[in-house]
C-alpha cells in the first residue's frame, strides 16, 4: 500500500462559516497506480489534491490523516511536509501555464529551485536532459523564457520539473483542460509514460473529463460534493458503474459518432449542493433517481467487490 | 557656533578666509555678482563703487556735510563755473596717477544718450581739465543741486582704461578685471559672493590717514531675507543690509546684534514708501477723494504688526526725517491728515461720494461701482501685507480697495504705462537735497511712458516750475530753498499727488560676534549710515569700515 | 442564407514590434437556415475569429461575409442594429458574458431597449417567459438573481434565451459548452438541437470532435486558419481525408477507447491518392473528394510528405 | 527592438519640441516685458536714453525680427548650447549660470534617487514578510509619501539644524570657505549636502517602500509562487524571485517618480538655499527672469528625457516579458 | 455549480486593480471594508479634517488675515494654535486652509479624473490609430516635467485664485490616470460581456459608461484618491514657491508664510508645523485609506 488517506476533513475558511470541501475522504493508492480523480467542478479534487501536498492560506485541516509509503506526512505542518515535498510527493498544478518564474531562464530557474533542495545541479542535469527528450523538448528550452513557450510546452516543461526528484507520488490537477485534443493526447501519454519509466511510482490525476482519464488511468475515483462516490478500475467505472451518480455522469457523455437524432443523451438534472455547510446524509440525494429513505443518512464509501468501493446505500 | 564647525579653525587653513580678518555682508547683491561697471549703477556688484572705484566728494546725509574724497576741494568759481581740485598722489590701482583728465573723461561718458546721467549735458556746456589736478566745468543753465547730487553720488573711471570702450560696453558691459582707486581691490567671485580684498597701496592711508579694517570684504547672495537671518544668527554674516522682520524681538536675545537704534525704530529712514494713485482716473483725480483715502490708511498698523516697529509712520509731508529742517511745521499743522476713518467717510460724503446700494462701500458720483485696486509686486511680502492693511481701512471708511499682487516686472509694466488704480512706490532716497525728492513727484512733462519718476500723472506746471526753481537754488541758500520747498509742501498737502506712509528702514543688522564698534546712535559710537546698498558707501558708509574693531577673541 | 467568401484576418501583434499573425486565411463557406454547421479546430486556429467576424466584433481583412446578400461590412448603426436582431452569439465563458456588477437578466433588459423600446411591461413579461420557457429554465429561479448566484448551465440557457427574444435567425456558438461540466453540457447541447429543429442556423464552435459530431450537419475542420476539410458530417467524421483530420479524430479521448488502440497511417492522404499529381497551384483551394467533401492538403506545393501533419 | 525604440525615439522628440516650444512661448506670453523691465532698471530719465537703451535690448534678446525667425533662431540657439543672457545676473549668459548650479542639483538628486529607490526597495520587500514588522513600519511610510516635501525639509531644518545644531541650514558650503579640494572644502560641501539630500531621500524613500511591499505581496501570491512552495523550495529562494520581479514594475515607476522628485528638489533647495536649480527657479521667478526660466526648464525637461529613456532601455534589458512582446508571438 | 460567491480568487489584471462581483462580492466587501482597520481610521481621520474644514471657518474670525491678537504669542487658550508675527490666528488660519485644501484636492482630482477616464476610456476601448494618437499625447504630457510647467503656467497667470490652481493642476495630472484606465479598458473591453452589449446594438458611450465603467468603479474610487493626495502636494508645493493663489489661505500659503516672515529662525514653531502636519495627515490618511480599499477589494490582498 503506497498512498493511505484516513477520514480526511480539509475546510475552507469563508465569512460565513467552514466550506466543507473534503468532509471525510479515505481511500488508499497502490504502487504503480495511476488515479484518475474525477467529478464536477467544485466537488473537492483540487482541494483534494493540494492538501496532500501544500494547504493554501485559506485551508484548514480538520482532520484525518494521510500516509505515503508506511511514513505520516505531515499535512497540516507545513514546515515539517517541506522535507516530503518534491522528493516524495509532487506536484503539476492547475496554472502550469504561469507556475514558471516569467523573468528567470527555464534551466537556471531549475538549478536554482534543485540547488535550493541541497542538490547539486549537475547530479540531475543528465537526467533532465534525458526527461526533456522523453515529453519531446528541445535542450535549449532550457535557454528560454517561459513566455517563448506554448502552452502545451509549458506544461510538458512543468512535468518535467515536478517529476525531477522521482517523487513516489505525483499529483496532476486538470494539466490538460486548457489544452485542445491533440496536445491533451501527447501531454496525457507523456504523464502515463512517466509511470511506466518509473519516474514516479503513482499517480492522482485530476480531471473532469472521464474519457481523457480513461486513456491513462488504472483506477478512477469519483468524487460528488466533498466526499468520494466510487472508486473501482478504469473499465468497471465505465462499463459497470454502480453510483448513480458516476452512471448518470457517464451515460451523458457524447461519443464520436452519437449524434441526438440517434441517440438523445440526457444530463443530471439539478446541482451540487452548498458546501458550507454541507447538507447531511447522502450528498447526491436531491439529484438522485433511486433516492429512498435511508438516503438521509450518509452511506459509507465501502468496498463492494474486490478494489471497487461505492457511496451508496443501493450499490451495498 | 556649532552649526558651522567646518571654518572654526579661523587660521589661514587651506581655502577658508580668516574670519577675524574678513567681513562678511549680505543684503545687497540678489543675484550673483556679474559686473564691476560703475556706469550701471543698477546691478553692478556690491561695492564696485565705494570700495573700488571712487566718487569725488562724500556726503553724509546724518551731518548734511559734504566731504572731499578724491577731491580736495570743489567751488563754484562764479555762477556758471565750478572748479574742482583733486587731491595730490591720487593713485589707480595700476599704479597710474588719477588726473583731471580722469574726471573730465568721466562726466563726458555722460555724452553717450544711454549712460544714466546723460541729462547732465541738458545744462552743462563743457568740461576741461585745467592742469593735472583742477577740472573746469561750465553750466549754460546751472543748476546747483542737481551737480552737487553728481558730484558724490558718481565714481571716476580711469580714462587710459575707458578710453577705447564702445557705448555698449560702457553702457552694458561686465567690466571684468576693474582697476580702480579705493581702498578695496577684486579677489573674486562665484554665483553666491563678491570678494574683495584690502588694497595696501590706497592713497587714503597717507592722504586721509584712514584704514579700513577689514582684510577681505566677503559681500554673499541671499536669496531671501530668511536666510540672511538664518547666517545672521549663527554668525556667519557680520552685516546684514537685508530686511529682517522681527529683528526688533531678537536685538533683545543674546545674539549679540546690533541695529542702529537700541529702541523703536531701530532703523535709519532711508526712504518713503508712498501711495501712488494714478491721478488720471476717476475717482483718483479728484484730491478730495485722495485726501479721504489718505486718512482711511492705518499707518500705525502697518508700522506696528506688519514691521513690527522697526519702520515709522512718515509726516504728512513725506519729508525723511534728515530733511526735518525743510519741513514747514504751520503748514503741516494745517493741511495734513493722520489716520482716522471717521475723517475719511466725512471727507468722502462732503466730497459727495455716497453708499448708493447700501454695501456700505461708496459709489462713483454717476452711481457707477467704485472699484479701486492696489498692486504690490509679488514676493515683495512686507509691502503685500502693507497693502492689505491698507485694503482694510480703505474698506472701513467705505472705499473698495483690493489688493493685488503681479509679478514685479508687471507693476513695472503697469506704472511705467500708467494702466493701475494705486501702487507702492519708494524710489527717492535719503539725499542731498529734497529737490531729488520734488523731482520725483512733480516731475513734468507727462510721457506715454513714465519710467522712473510721477509714475501718477499729477499734472502741476506750477508746481514743476518751483522744483526747477529749487534745483537752481545754491545748496548752501537753505533760506532760498526753504521758501520753495514750503510752497511745495503746500501744493502736495492740499492736492496729494502722493501719499507718504511710512519710512522705509535703511534694514542694518550687525553682528557684534567678529566686528565691533559699529555704527549707532549712541554716544561714543560712530554715526555713519550702516549700509552695503548701492550708492550708501559714497553717503559715508566707507568710513563705516575704517571704524570697525576685531571683537575680543574669546 | 450565411456566407463566408475567402475572408481572412490578419492581426497586428506584439506591444512594440508589428508583426503580422494571420489567424483565418481565405475562409469559404455557407450556412443555410435550419443547419448547423460546426467548426472544429485546435486552439489558435482561428475559430473564434471566424465567430467574431461574422458577428462584426471584429472586423475582416479581406473576402466577404454576406448574410441574407447583404455584405455585414457595411452595416452601420441601424441596419447593424437590424442584423443584431437576426444574427447572435454566446461565448464560451459563461460567467464572463455577464457584467458581474449587474443582474443576469440585464442581459434580458438590454434587449427591450435596443430593440422593445414600446413593448409594454406585461406583454414584455410574457415574452420573456416564453423565451426562458424554450431554453427550460424556470423564471423565479433565475430572474432577478446575480450572474454568481446561477450556474454555468443555467447562465447559458439564459444567453440563449435572449437570443430568442429576438427571434434570430442565425446563432453564433462559441464552445459554449466547454466550460460546463459533463452533465450540464448534453442540456445545453439538446437545446441547440431542438433550436436547429425550429428553422435557426447554428455555427457551432467548438474543438472536441464527439460534440460536433452529436450536433452538426456540417463540418468544418480548421487549422492555423484555414480549411483543411469539410463537408457533410458523416462523411467527414465516417471517412476523413486530410491526415490532420485522422490525428484529430484519433486524438479524440473516447470511452472504452484506448488511444493506443489507433494506430496513425503514413502515406499520403486521400486527397493525394484520388489526385497524385494534383499539385496544379492553380486549382480550387478546396478539391473535392466525396457528394459533399472537400479537402486541403496542408503538404501540397511544399517540400513535405504527405501523412506527415 | 529597433522598431521600439525608434517610437520611444520619436514620442521623446515630439515631447521635447513641445517642451521647447512651450519654452519659448514663455517670455512671449509672460506678462511684463524683458525688454523694459531692463530699461526701468537702468533708471534712465532722457527719452532718448530710453529709446537707446530699447533698441539695444530689443536686439540682445532677438526681438527685432518676424516672429517664426525668432522660433527658429531659438531653436539654433539651443542647439548651440547659447540660451542667451540672464536678466537676474545681467550680462551673464544664462548657459554658464545653470552650469553653475547644475553639479548642485545633481549631487543631490542622482543619490537621492538612487539611494532612496535601492533602499526603499529593499526595506519594503523585508517588511512584507514580517506581519509586525508590516503594521508597524508601513504607517511610518505613508506618512513619509504624504509628506510635503517642503515641509520635511523646514522640519529637519529647523529640528536637526536649528534646534540641535548638528548641521549647518542654508548654501551649499560654508560662506567662508574658497572651493577647493581640501578636505575642509569637501567635509564643508558634505555637511551643508546632507541635510537637502535626507529630506529627499526619506519622501522618496517612503514611497518605494510602500511600492515595494505591495508588488511582493502580489508576487508572493503569484502562480510561480505557489509552485515553487508547493515544491518545497525555502521561502528565501521564493522571495528573491518576488523581488526581482517586483522590482520591474518599480524601474518603470522610477521613471514616473522622476519629475515629482524633481520638483521635490526644487523646494527643497529653495526652503535650504542650495544653490541648485531649484534656486535658481525661485531667483528666476523672482526675478522674472525669462531666459533664465526657460534655460532651466529645458534643462530639467532634456534631463527628465534623458533619464526616461535610460529607464526605458533598462527596462527592456531587465524584462524578458518585454523582450518577447517586442518580438510578436503571445 | 455550488454557491461560488466569488471565494475562489479572481486573478486581477493589473496588480492593485480587482473587479467587483456582484452584490455577494459587494456584501462581503463592506464586511471587509468595517473590518479594515486601515480602511475605517483613515476614512475616520479624513472626514475629520473635513468636518473641521467645512464648519470649522464658522467658529473662528470671518477673515483669517486680520490681526485679531498680539504678535507671535505661542499657544494658548484663546489662540489654540498661537499667532502669526502680525498676530493673526493661526488655528483659524489652519481651518480655512484646511477648506482650500480640500477645494484644490477634490476639484483637480475630479478634473484630472474626467479627462484621465475620457482619455483612457476612448484609447482602451477604441484602440487603432485614436489610441495611438491618445498615447502619444498622454506620453508626452506624462514626460513633461509637470512642476517646471505648472510653474511658468502659474508665473503667467496675472490673478490666481484657488480655483483657477485647482484647474492647472487639474490639466497636468492626467496622465497616469489615462495610462492606467486604458490598461483597464483594454482587459475588460475584450470581456465577453462587452461583446455582448455591442451584439445588442448599445452605442459606445453606453458600453464604456454602462457596462465597463463600473468594473472598474472600486479602482476609480481609488484612483481619485491618489489624485487628491497628489493635487495637494501639488498645491502646497506651488503655494510654497509663491505660485499660489494670490488671495485667501491655504495650508501651502500658509507655509510660505511663515517661511517668509522667517518663522523658523524667529522660533515660530505653531505656525508652520501645524499646515504641513495637517497636509501629511490628511494625504497620509488618504493613502491609508487607498491600501485598505485596496486589501477589501482584492482578496488575495486580505489579512485573515
Ligand atoms: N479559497 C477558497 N475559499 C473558500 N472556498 C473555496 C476556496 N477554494 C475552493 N473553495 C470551495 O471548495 C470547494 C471545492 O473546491 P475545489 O477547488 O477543490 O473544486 P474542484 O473539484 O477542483 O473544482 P474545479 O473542477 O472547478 O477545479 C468548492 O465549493 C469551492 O467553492
Ligand atoms: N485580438 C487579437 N489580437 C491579436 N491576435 C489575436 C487576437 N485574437 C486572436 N488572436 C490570435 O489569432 C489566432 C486565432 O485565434 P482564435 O481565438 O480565433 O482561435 P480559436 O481557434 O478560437 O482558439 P481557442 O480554441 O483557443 O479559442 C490565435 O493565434 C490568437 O492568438
Ligand atoms: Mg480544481
Ligand atoms: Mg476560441
Amino acid at each position: 500500500m503506497m498512498l493511505k488517506v484516513e477520514d480526511l476533513r480539509v475546510y475552507y475558511r469563508s465569512l460565513r462559516g467552514d466550506v466543507q470541501a473534503l468532509d471525510g475522504v479515505s481511500f488508499s493508492l497502490a504502487d504503480k497506480e495511476i488515479m484518475g480523480l474525477v467529478g464536477e467542478s467544485g466537488c473537492g479534487k483540487s482541494t483534494l489534491g493540494k492538501s496532500l501536498i501544500r494547504l493554501d492560506g485559506r485551508m484548514r485541516h480538520v482532520g484525518g490523516s494521510a500516509e505515503l509509503d508506511g511514513e505520516t506526512l505531515p499535512i497540516a505542518d507545513d514546515a515539517r511536509m517541506n522535507e516530503f515535498r518534491f522528493r516524495k510527493v509532487s506536484v503539476i498544478p492547475q496554472y502550469a501555464m504561469s507556475a514558471l518564474n516569467p523573468t528567470r531562464r527555464i534551466g537556471r530557474m531549475v538549478r536554482e529551485l534543485v540547488e535550493s533542495r541541497g542538490i547539486r545541479f549537475p547530479t540531475v542535469r543528465a537526467e533532465l536532459d534525458r526527461r526533456l527528450a522523453l515529453v519531446g523538448l528541445d535542450q535549449d528550452v532550457l535557454e528560454r523564457f517561459p513566455i517563448e513557450l506554448s502552452g502545451g510546452m509549458k506544461q510538458r516543461m512543468v512535468m518535467v520539473i515536478s517529476t525531477l526528484l522521482n517523487p513516489s507520488l505525483l499529483i496532476a490537477d486538470e494539466v490538460t483542460s486548457a489544452l485542445d485534443v491533440s496536445t491533451q493526447k501527447a501531454v496525457a501519454t507523456a504523464l502515463a509514460g512517466f509511470r511506466d519509466h518509473d519516474l514516479v511510482r503513482s499517480m492522482i490525476v485530476i480531471t473532469h473529463d472521464v474519457s481523457l482519464v480513461y486513456q491513462i488511468a488504472d483506477t478512477i475515483m469519483v468524487m460528488y460534493a466533498g466526499k468520494l462516490a466510487e472508486k473501482a478500475a478504469t473499465d468497471v467505472i465505465v462499463s459497470r458503474p454502480k453510483h448513480p451518480y458516476t452512471q448518470l455522469l457517464i451515460s451523458a457523455l457524447p461519443e464520436v459518432g452519437v449524434r441526438y437524432d440517434g441517440k438523445r443523451l440526457v444530463g443530471i438534472p439539478g446541482s451540487p449542493p452548498s458546501l458550507r455547510p454541507a447538507p447531511t446524509g447522502c450528498r447526491f440525494r436531491d439529484r438522485c433517481p433511486l433516492a429512498f429513505d435511508k438516503c438521509a443518512e450518509q452511506p459509507p464509501f465501502v468496498e463492494v467487490e474486490p478494489g471497487h468501493s461505492v457511496a451508496c446505500w443501493k450499490a451495498s | 557656533t556649532g552649526a558651522d564647525g567646518a571654518n572654526a579653525g579661523g587660521d589661514a587653513a587651506g581655502g577658508s578666509y580668516p574670519r577675524a580678518e574678513t567681513l562678511f555682508t549680505s543684503g545687497t547683491q540678489w543675484g550673483p555678482p556679474s559686473n564691476w561697471n560703475p556706469i550701471m549703477n543698477w546691478t553692478y556688484a556690491t561695492g564696485t563703487v565705494g570700495l573700488l572705484y571712487e566718487t569725488l566728494f562724500l556726503y553724509d546725509p546724518l551731518t548734511d556735510e559734504y566731504e572731499p574724497w578724491l577731491a580736495e576741494n570743489g567751488d563754484w568759481t562764479n555762477d556758471t563755473t565750478y572748479e574742482v581740485t583733486l587731491r595730490e598722489g591720487l593713485t589707480w590701482s595700476d599704479g597710474k596717477p588719477i588726473t583731471a583728465e580722469d574726471v573730465v573723461f568721466t562726466v563726458e561718458l555722460g555724452k553717450m544718450e544711454s549712460v544714466p546721467y546723460h541729462n547732465l549735458w541738458d545744462y552743462l556746456d563743457s568740461a576741461e581739465a585745467v592742469d593735472e589736478h583742477t577740472a573746469r566745468f561750465t553750466f549754460g543753465e546751472p543748476r546747483y543741486q542737481q551737480w552737487a547730487n553728481w558730484v558724490y553720488f558718481n565714481p571716476i573711471v580711469p580714462k587710459h582704461l575707458w578710453e577705447g570702450k564702445s557705448e555698449k560696453d560702457v553702457t552694458a558691459g561686465a567690466n571684468e578685471k576693474p582697476v580702480g582707486s579705493g581702498p578695496y581691490k577684486y579677489e573674486t567671485h562665484d554665483q553666491d559672493r563678491q570678494v574683495w580684498v584690502k588694497n595696501d597701496d590706497w592713497w587714503g592711508k597717507d592722504t586721509l590717514d584712514l584704514d579700513v579694517k577689514p582684510r577681505y570684504i566677503v559681500d554673499l547672495v541671499n536669496s531671501s531675507n530668511e536666510a540672511a537671518l538664518g547666517q545672521l544668527l549663527a554668525g556667519d554674516i557680520d552685516l546684514s543690509n537685508n530686511f529682517l522682520p522681527g529683528i526688533a524681538s531678537l536685538v533683545k536675545g543674546g545674539y549679540k546684534l546690533q541695529t542702529y537704534f537700541p529702541e523703536a525704530p531701530f532703523m535709519l529712514a532711508a526712504n518713503t514708501t508712498w501711495m501712488i494713485p494714478n491721478t488720471t482716473k476717476a475717482p483718483l483725480n479728484d484730491a478730495a477723494f485722495r485726501r479721504a483715502l489718505a486718512s482711511s490708511v492705518d499707518t500705525g498698523k502697518i508700522v506696528n504688526s506688519v514691521y513690527g516697529q522697526i519702520v515709522s509712520a512718515a509726516n504728512p509731508t513725506g519729508l525723511l526725517p534728515i530733511w526735518d529742517k525743510y519741513v514747514d511745521q504751520a503748514t503741516v499743522d494745517r493741511l495734513g491728515w493722520t489716520f482716522d476713518t471717521g475723517e475719511a467717510k466725512r471727507l468722502l460724503a462732503q466730497a459727495g461720494y455716497r453708499d448708493t446700494d447700501g454695501d456700505g462701500l461708496v459709489e462713483n458720483k454717476d452711481g457707477s461701482p467704485l472699484e479701486l485696486k492696489l498692486a504690490t509686486p509679488s514676493g515683495w511680502t512686507d509691502w503685500n501685507e502693507a497693502a492689505r492693511v491698507i485694503a482694510e481701512g480703505a474698506k472701513a471708511a467705505g472705499i473698495s480697495v483690493t489688493s493685488e499682487t503681479p509679478a514685479d516686472t508687471v507693476v513695472q509694466d503697469m506704472r511705467e504705462s500708467g494702466e493701475f488704480d494705486l501702487i507702492l512706490n519708494n524710489e527717492r532716497q535719503m539725499d542731498n537735497t529734497p529737490w531729488r525728492y520734488y523731482e520725483y513727484i512733480f516731475n513734468l512733462p507727462i510721457q506715454d511712458q513714465q519710467t522712473t519718476m510721477n509714475f501718477g500723472r499729477y499734472e502741476n506746471q506750477q508746481a514743476w516750475d518751483l522744483v526747477n526753481q529749487l534745483d537752481a537754488t545754491k545748496v548752501d541758500d537753505l533760506e532760498g530753498m526753504n521758501k520753495i520747498i514750503s510752497r511745495l509742501q503746500q501744493a502736495q498737502l492740499t492736492d496729494v499727488p502722493v501719499i507718504p506712509l511710512w519710512y522705509n528702514g535703511l534694514w542694518s543688522q550687525a553682528s557684534n560676534n567678529v566686528w565691533t564698534n559699529w555704527p549707532s546712535a549712541e554716544g561714543g559710537a560712530p554715526a555713519y549710515v550702516p549700509s552695503m546698498w548701492h550708492g550708501y558707501l559714497q553717503r559715508g558708509a566707507i568710513k563705516m569700515l575704517t571704524e570697525l574693531r576685531p571683537a575680543e577673541q574669546q | 442564407m450565411l456566407k463566408l467568401e475567402g475572408v481572412s484576418k490578419t492581426y497586428k501583434v506584439g506591444a512594440f514590434a508589428r508583426q503580422d499573425l494571420a489567424a483565418v486565411r481565405d475562409v469559404s463557406f455557407e450556412l443555410r437556415p435550419g443547419e448547423v454547421v460546426s467548426l472544429i479546430g485546435e486552439s489558435g486556429s482561428g475559430k473564434s475569429t471566424i465567430g467574431r467576424m461574422i458577428l462584426r466584433l471584429t472586423s475582416t481583412t479581406s473576402g466577404t461575409i454576406t448574410f441574407g446578400g447583404k455584405d455585414i461590412a457595411t452595416l452601420r448603426r441601424g441596419a447593424l442594429r437590424d442584423y443584431y436582431r437576426e444574427a447572435q452569439g454566446v461565448f464560451q465563458d459563461p460567467f464572463s458574458t455577464y457584467n458581474p456588477v449587474f443582474k443576469a437578466d440585464r442581459v434580458l433588459t438590454m434587449i427591450r431597449q435596443s430593440y422593445f423600446p414600446d413593448v409594454g411591461d406585461a406583454d414584455w413579461r410574457t415574452r420573456v417567459r416564453e423565451a426562458l420557457a424554450a431554453v427550460s429554465l424556470n423564471p423565479d429561479l433565475v430572474l432577478d438573481k446575480y450572474p454568481h448566484q446561477l450556474s454555468g448551465g443555467q447562465l447559458q440557457r439564459l444567453l440563449i434565451a435572449r437570443a430568442l427574444l429576438l427571434d434570430i435567425k442565425l446563432l453564433v456558438a462559441d464552445e459554449v459548452i466547454s466550460m460546463l461540466d459533463a452533465s450540464t453540457r448534453i442540456d445545453v447541447l439538446n437545446l441547440l438541437a431542438d433550436l436547429k429543429e425550429r428553422g435557426l442556423a447554428v455555427l457551432f464552435i467548438t474543438h472536441d470532435l464527439s460534440l460536433g459530431n452529436y450536433l452538426a450537419d456540417q463540418t468544418v475542420i480548421l487549422r492555423r486558419g484555414s480549411i483543411v476539410e469539410r463537408g457533410a458530417t458523416a462523411e467527414v467524421f465516417g471517412d476523413p481525408t486530410h491526415p490532420y483530420t485522422r490525428t484529430l479524430l484519433s486524438s479524440v479521448p473516447r470511452l472504452g477507447e484506448r488511444w493506443t488502440d489507433t494506430e496513425l497511417e503514413h502515406g499520403p492522404c486521400r486527397y493525394h491518392q484520388l489526385h497524385p499529381d494534383g499539385t496544379d497551384p492553380a486549382g480550387p483551394a478546396l478539391a473535392a473528394v466525396g457528394d459533399d467533401h472537400f479537402v486541403a492538403c496542408f503538404a501540397l506545393g511544399e517540400d513535405r510528405k504527405c501523412g506527415q501533419p | 527592438m529597433g522598431r521600439y525604440f525608434s517610437r520611444k525615439l520619436l514620442i521623446y522628440a515630439l515631447t521635447f519640441v513641445v517642451a521647447v516650444t512651450i519654452n519659448w512661448l514663455i517670455p512671449r506670453f509672460m506678462p511684463g516685458d524683458p525688454v523694459s523691465a531692463m530699461v526701468a532698471r537702468a533708471g534712465l530719465q532722457s527719452p532718448e536714453g530710453v529709446a537707446a537703451m530699447r533698441e539695444y535690448y530689443t536686439g540682445l534678446f532677438g526681438f527685432d525680427v518676424p516672429v517664426w525667425q525668432q522660433y527658429l533662431n531659438f531653436w539654433g540657439g539651443l542647439l548651440s548650447g547659447d540660451l542667451g543672457v540672464s536678466l537676474w545676473a545681467f550680462p551673464q549668459p544664462v548657459t554658464s549660470i545653470i552650469m553653475a548650479a547644475v553639479p548642485y542639483t545633481l549631487g543631490l538628486l542622482i543619490p537621492a534617487i538612487l539611494l532612496s529607490w535601492w533602499a526603499g526597495n529593499k526595506f519594503g520587500a523585508y517588511a512584507a514578510r514580517k506581519k509586525v514588522l508590516d503594521n508597524t513600519v508601513l504607517p511610518i511610510w505613508y506618512v513619509l509619501t504624504a509628506t510635503p516635501y517642503m515641509w520635511l525639509a523646514i522640519l529637519l531644518a529647523w529640528a536637526l539644524g536649528k534646534v540641535a545644531g548638528l548641521f549647518p541650514v542654508g548654501r551649499s558650503f560654508s560662506a567662508s570657505l574658497r572651493p577647493d579640494w581640501s578636505w575642509l572644502f569637501i567635509s564643508d560641501l558634505i555637511s551643508h549636502w546632507f541635510l537637502p539630500f535626507l529630506s529627499l531621500f526619506l519622501v522618496a524613500f517612503g514611497g518605494w517602500a510602500i511600492g515595494m511591499r505591495n508588488l511582493i505581496i502580489y508576487e508572493l501570491e503569484a502562480d510561480y509562487s505557489h509552485y515553487l512552495g508547493s515544491l518545497g523550495a525555502p521561502s528565501r529562494l521564493v522571495r528573491r524571485y518576488a523581488f526581482r520581479n517586483a522590482l520591474l514594475p518599480q524601474v518603470t515607476g522610477l521613471a514616473l517618480q522622476l519629475g515629482v522628485i524633481v520638483g521635490g528638489a526644487v523646494v527643497t533647495e529653495i526652503v535650504f538655499d542650495y544653490r541648485g536649480l531649484g534656486y535658481l527657479v525661485l531667483e528666476a521667478i523672482k526675478a522674472s527672469d525669462f531666459f533664465l526660466l526657460q534655460g532651466i526648464f529645458l534643462f530639467i525637461v532634456i534631463g527628465v528625457l534623458v533619464a526616461n529613456f535610460i529607464i526605458d532601455i533598462v527596462y527592456v534589458l531587465v524584462d524578458p516579458r518585454t523582450r518577447a512582446g517586442m518580438g510578436g508571438g503571445a | 455549480m455550488s454557491e461560488v460567491d466569488g471565494s475562489a480568487p479572481e486573478p486581477a489584471a493589473v496588480p492593485g486593480v480587482a473587479t467587483v462581483h456582484g452584490t455577494g462580492v459587494r456584501r462581503e466587501a463592506l464586511y471587509f471594508a468595517l473590518r479594515n482597520r486601515k480602511l475605517v481610521g483613515g476614512l475616520a481621520v479624513v472626514v475629520a479634517f473635513l468636518l473641521a474644514a467645512i464648519v470649522g471657518p464658522w467658529f473662528v474670525t470671518e477673515d483669517p488675515l486680520t490681526y485679531v491678537g498680539p504678535p507671535a504669542a505661542g499657544p494658548s487658550g484663546s489662540y489654540w494654535l498661537g499667532t502669526t508675527t502680525f498676530g493673526q490666528d493661526v488655528w483659524a488660519q489652519f481651518l480655512y486652509g484646511l477648506r482650500a485644501t480640500f477645494f484644490v484636492g477634490s476639484v483637480a482630482a475630479l478634473i484630472a479624473g474626467v479627462i484621465g477616464m475620457v482619455v483612457g476610456f476612448t484609447a482602451g476601448y477604441r484602440g487603432g490609430l485614436v489610441d495611438e494618437v491618445l498615447n502619444m499625447i498622454t506620453n508626452v504630457v506624462l514626460v513633461l516635467p509637470v512642476l517646471a510647467v505648472l510653474m511658468i503656467i502659474a508665473a503667467y497667470l496675472e490673478v490666481r485664485s484657488i480655483e483657477v490652481q485647482a484647474v492647472i493642476i487639474g490639466l497636468f495630472s492626467w496622465p497616469w490616470v489615462a495610462r492606467a484606465v486604458r490598461a483597464q479598458t483594454l482587459s475588460l473591453r475584450s470581456r465577453e460581456f462587452v461583446d455582448l452589449a455591442r451584439l445588442s446594438g448599445l452605442p459606445v458611450r453606453r458600453i464604456i459608461f454602462r457596462e465597463i465603467a463600473p468594473n472598474m468603479a472600486s479602482y476609480l474610487f481609488m484612483v481619485f484618491i491618489l489624485l487628491f493626495g497628489g493635487s495637494v502636494l501639488f498645491a502646497a508645493t506651488l503655494d510654497f514657491i509663491g505660485l499660489g493663489p494670490t488671495d485667501g489661505i491655504s495650508l501651502g500659503l500658509m507655509l510660505n508664510h511663515a517661511k517668509q516672515w522667517s518663522a523658523m529662525n524667529l522660533g515660530l514653531w505653531w505656525w508652520f508645523i501645524p499646515p504641513g502636519l495637517g497636509i501629511t495627515v490628511i494625504v497620509g490618511s488618504l493613502y491609508i485609506m487607498n491600501v485598505g480599499l485596496d486589501e477589501v477589494f482584492n482578496p488575495k490582498l486580505r489579512e485573515m
